[in-house]
């Protein structure tokens, strides 16, 4: 119970912390919309090739503005020494790890996924997919933010080049695309690519509190 | 082989080896230079161009045989715990990079005359850019992080994931149909080619691991060093 | 409570400090002296586990700290030498997170006198980035009563603090040990308060 | 003399900030091609396609670059008093501001710019193009720069109203954007269309010092 | 040098302070005392032009400072409560920055002797995020030397120092003193510096 309540005032924290980065979040969806009235724009207005290109272009974006929101990730609470008094409070490093990423999924993902019929309906997509979409979206956000955690745990280590975590954020992702695209343009053989997609998730979730964990420990102990 | 795995072995041998090592690099490259601009025939459809080949296909072997071989050490540092697999990789992934480099550059320029473009996305194109992509991050990983130790082991477990790339490079003529040449010349069984083209590229062949040895040595020679500097 | 013994931490190669030896009852007050890089903070930070020694061993309650972690965790509390209140939000916002994170079970009229002592009754809608440095100070002490431990590890409490803060530490310092805590903190000159052992690096 | 010493050496220190060597433009530019991998992966190797909205992609990574960074462009010398030390070294608030966009501009944008020529290549995108998206690229960066300028100064106030001030100005870039990309496909009324891009980047250019420096000044004197 | 007439500042429609009077000559160290949160930090500000006061005037040579504005600031060094060199790079790279941003013709050897007195010429590749307090704190101190200008403003110099610092410090003040210079601190304790004025908040 007292473990729990931790867990649920962990979330408390990160929401007040988040939300008075409010503008961050409405950035990345207005970044995310602006970007797709780009590539409208740079196409012409041809419906099929529109259609044709949605969905892969909803999850680049998806993947480029997670990145973007990659360097908040632990760099504030590990710089004034939050992390630290967090740590001491009775969270393992590993733990730490996964609530964050869990954190990160709600406060950066869900925007997302919120305003994906939306997209849609800007990019012609038919509404048949949008279940397809959906469901890979959801699993491959969750992998995108294992391995954000991770990538941005390591540059805690490494202050200089914020954006090699991002470069090897990007470099991992790929399969995740090729398989959350296939999803959704081969219907047929939806069940086994999503479980293709759940492996994934499993290996990183496995992962992630372990990597993250070791890499805030080490970058704690040398600051 | 002691040396392959024990710095202080390693640097005997490499002070044995490097001299004669460059030496003969240099004649191979010669004798192969002019073989394959004097002594081998155009081809009957492709022309003159053909003689790039003489560059590609060795620095495209030697790409992929440079991460199978650092791979190899990934795991001799990680699992057996022997610390020259992280100088060696340290050492050795800018002259990958290089590697792929040139291949990628002389097989575009290649692929202007052939395909008529000098860039496709297909699967043996693409698979090649990511494996450069990947010596480029090893690269800057070695180069921006600060904690030596886990560095190390960061990039060795980098490495070993990122060797999945490789028999997606290796055999992505045969997976996919690609507009990239299928393997005609390191098949297993007889290749097709004629062997006056064959010689030339064999010499090269030799002459580029020669050249990737000859650096390898002067590399990790150095990376030795800078450790042993650091630790007094 | 705490036992350290022969202790000694390297970083980057470089000795900090050697073979330091201490130990901490119930009820005492122990101060750490020394230069400026001499390894106070280095000290503390071993304590609690975040860097590791490179010899000596540390024992809470007669175990070694690292099999005894989350109960020595549970019995702390740290208070760096930089703030670690949020500087985005009020004052107000900062104490309901750590009230809420630390499960305190303190009432809000003793938070309210302990605001008043520390005179930040005005500021609780200010946010944290426009107190005075002597302020946020005094805000990160009201950790001490919020989470309401045993141990205190404080590194440079008395660093910005005028003379009246200053003497309302001495004084909460001595209310804390004559309920059976103990407080160990690093400080560059010691403005009177009473301890039981003067550790120098 | 002394006067462009400074400048050169406020450079000086940006350079030192934003790269710690070489490495880091290169990784900018590494970012820069992943991404365009990462849309290939997700959009499919069509070539057709690909050079239809290869513009649209640059694009959009320049968008997403320039907001990824727009955190760092005043918030770290705010936050740990440099801004403040600068002034009081004979800069004025609107002269820092200028500098900064500059700042930005070059290592932010430049390398983008520099690889734009590789990627026309990869994206197939016709050589008589080239020029036409570098001259509207050139310009359409420097007024992002410029409103990205505005929009992380008002940040600074971090009070609720200037946190949507910060996100109009960003909308700003909308119009300018799709704009830019219009150019490119428009070629034959390309002189009339750079002169209005011209037009827009001399008015932010203006306002930028008087707005961005009026922010700075407030919010340190409100710090 | 500095006049400060009849100065009252508000924040927040809250009065800070009323009616500050204060003239520093040159040649004269005045110290600024008060609690924490009486305005100390602000004035100092004030004097600097970021804040904007309520009412009274500042002069400098004679004329209102915001007139004269940056022939005063070719005339100070300003170091803050908290320390502003760059945390990511080395004490070299931030010691670089500063002599040429400040345009300092400083030598080398002059450097090395004022790195050699503060202790930190072991650092200089160390960086500055992994320094201890006290050290951060005397590094900040090496931009007094380095933009070598007549007026020094500081804002609690002396906290987080050890005794030996404290001594430099003390010696560096007259020192500046007796070559012409002045100096006008905040501080909560004076450790025996010669004052010529003293402003109470
Ligand atoms: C940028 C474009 C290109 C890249 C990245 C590339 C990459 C590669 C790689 C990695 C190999 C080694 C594969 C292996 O060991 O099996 C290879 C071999 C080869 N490439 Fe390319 N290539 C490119 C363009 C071309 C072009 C345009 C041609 C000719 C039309 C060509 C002809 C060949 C041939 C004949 C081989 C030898 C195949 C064999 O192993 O028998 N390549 N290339
Ligand atoms: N991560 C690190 N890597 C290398 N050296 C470090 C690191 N962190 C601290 N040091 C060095 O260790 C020494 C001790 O630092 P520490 O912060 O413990 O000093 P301190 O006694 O707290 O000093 P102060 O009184 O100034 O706070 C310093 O010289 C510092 O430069
Ligand atoms: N931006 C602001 N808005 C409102 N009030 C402020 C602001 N900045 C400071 N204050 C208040 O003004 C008062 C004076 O602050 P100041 O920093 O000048 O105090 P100080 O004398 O330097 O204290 P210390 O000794 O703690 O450094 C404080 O009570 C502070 O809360
Ligand atoms: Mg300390
Ligand atoms: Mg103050």
């Amino acid at each position: 119970m007292k473990f729990l309540n931790k867990i649920i005032f962990f979330y408390y924290r990160e929401y007040k912390l988040n939300l008075s980065g409010f503008q961050d979040i409405l950035t990345n969806i207005i970044f995310f919309f602006v970007s797709i009235l780009i590539f409208i724009f740079s196409i012409g207005p041809d419906k099929e090739v529109i259609s044709l290109i949605g969905v892969g272009m909803i999850w680049t974006l998806l993947l480029l503005s997670s990145t973007l929101s990659l360097r908040k990730f632990y760099q504030d609470d590990y710089e004034n020494g939050n992390l630290l008094i967090i740590h001491l409070n009775g969270f393992s490093f590993g733990f730490i790890a996964i609530l964050k990423t869990f954190s990160h999924f709600l406060f950066v993902q869900v925007p997302f996924l919120l305003s994906i019929p939306i997209a849609c309906i800007l990019l012609n997509i038919a509404n048949d997919k949008l279940f397809y979409l959906f469901a890979s979206f959801s699993i491959g956000s969750l992998i995108l933010s294992c391995l954000g955690s991770i990538s941005s745990s390591m540059n805690l280590m490494n202050q200089r080049n914020f954006l090699l975590g991002s470069v090897i954020v990007m470099i991992f992702s790929v399969p995740v695309i090729i398989f959350s695209v296939g999803i959704i343009n081969m219907e047929e053989s939806f069940n086994s690519l999503i479980n293709i997609l759940f492996g994934i998730l499993l290996i990183v979730f496995a992962i992630n509190p372990w990597a993250s964990g070791l890499c805030l420990k080490l970058s704690l102990e040398n600051n | 082989m002691k040396f392959l795995v024990n710095p202080s072995k390693f640097n005997e041998m490499a002070d044995y080896l490097f001299r004669p090592l460059l030496i003969l690099s240099i004649i191979l490259f010669a004798i192969g230079l002019l073989f394959s601009f004097y002594f081998s025939p155009d081809d009957y459809q492709q022309g003159s161009t053909v003689r790039i080949m003489y560059v590609h296909v060795p620095s495209a072997w030697l790409a992929l045989l440079t991460y199978a071989i650092m791979t190899i050490y990934s795991i001799l540092a990680l699992a057996f715990r022997i610390p020259f697999g992280f100088i060696f990789n340290t050492a050795v992934a800018p002259i990958g990079a290089v590697f792929t480099l040139i291949c990628i550059v002389s097989g575009s320029l290649w692929g202007k005359p052939m395909w008529g473009t000098w860039w496709v996305w297909d699967a043996r194109l693409t698979s090649v850019a990511i494996l450069f992509i990947i010596y480029l991050i090893i690269i800057f990983m070695n180069l921006s992080f600060e904690n030596r130790i886990v560095r190390e082991k960061v990039v060795a477990i980098f490495i070993l994931v990122g060797s999945v790339n490789l028999p997606i490079v290796k055999f992505s003529v045969d997976w996919w149909n690609t507009l990239h040449q299928p393997a005609t010349i390191s098949k297993l069984s007889t290749p097709s080619i004629d062997p006056s083209m064959m010689t030339p590229l064999i010499i090269m062949t030799f002459a580029f691991i020669m050249i990737g040895v000859a650096i390898a040595i002067l590399r990790i020679k150095t990376e030795i060093i800078s450790r042993k500097s650091h630790l007094s | 409570m705490i036992i350290v013994k022969d202790l000694s931490v390297e970083r980057l190669d470089k000795k900090i400090f050697e073979n330091i030896n201490l130990s901490l009852a119930s009820g005492c007050i122990s101060i750490l002296k020394g230069k400026n890089g001499s390894g106070k903070t280095t000290l503390l930070k071993t304590i609690l586990n975040i860097i590791e020694p490179s010899a000596g061993s540390i024992y809470w309650k007669g175990k070694l700290i690292k099999k005894n972690l989350y109960d020595f965790y549970n019995n702390i509390t740290y208070i760096a030498d930089k703030t670690t209140s949020l500087n985005r939000l009020t004052v107000k916002d900062n104490i309901n997170i750590w009230k809420k994170i630390f499960l305190s079970n303190i009432s809000v009229s003793q938070i309210e006198k302990a605001l008043k002592t520390l005179k930040l009754q005005d500021y609780l809608n200010q946010k944290v980035s426009t107190l005075s440095l002597g302020e946020t100070k005094k805000l990160e002490f009201l950790r001490l009563i919020i989470e309401n431990k045993k141990l205190w590890i404080l590194d440079e409490p008395l660093s910005s603090l005028d003379e009246d803060s200053m003497e309302l530490m001495k004084q909460t310092f001595e209310d804390h040990c004559s309920k059976e805590g103990s407080v160990i903190f690093s400080s560059h000159h010691n403005p009177g308060i009473y301890v039981t052992e003067e550790i120098n690096l």
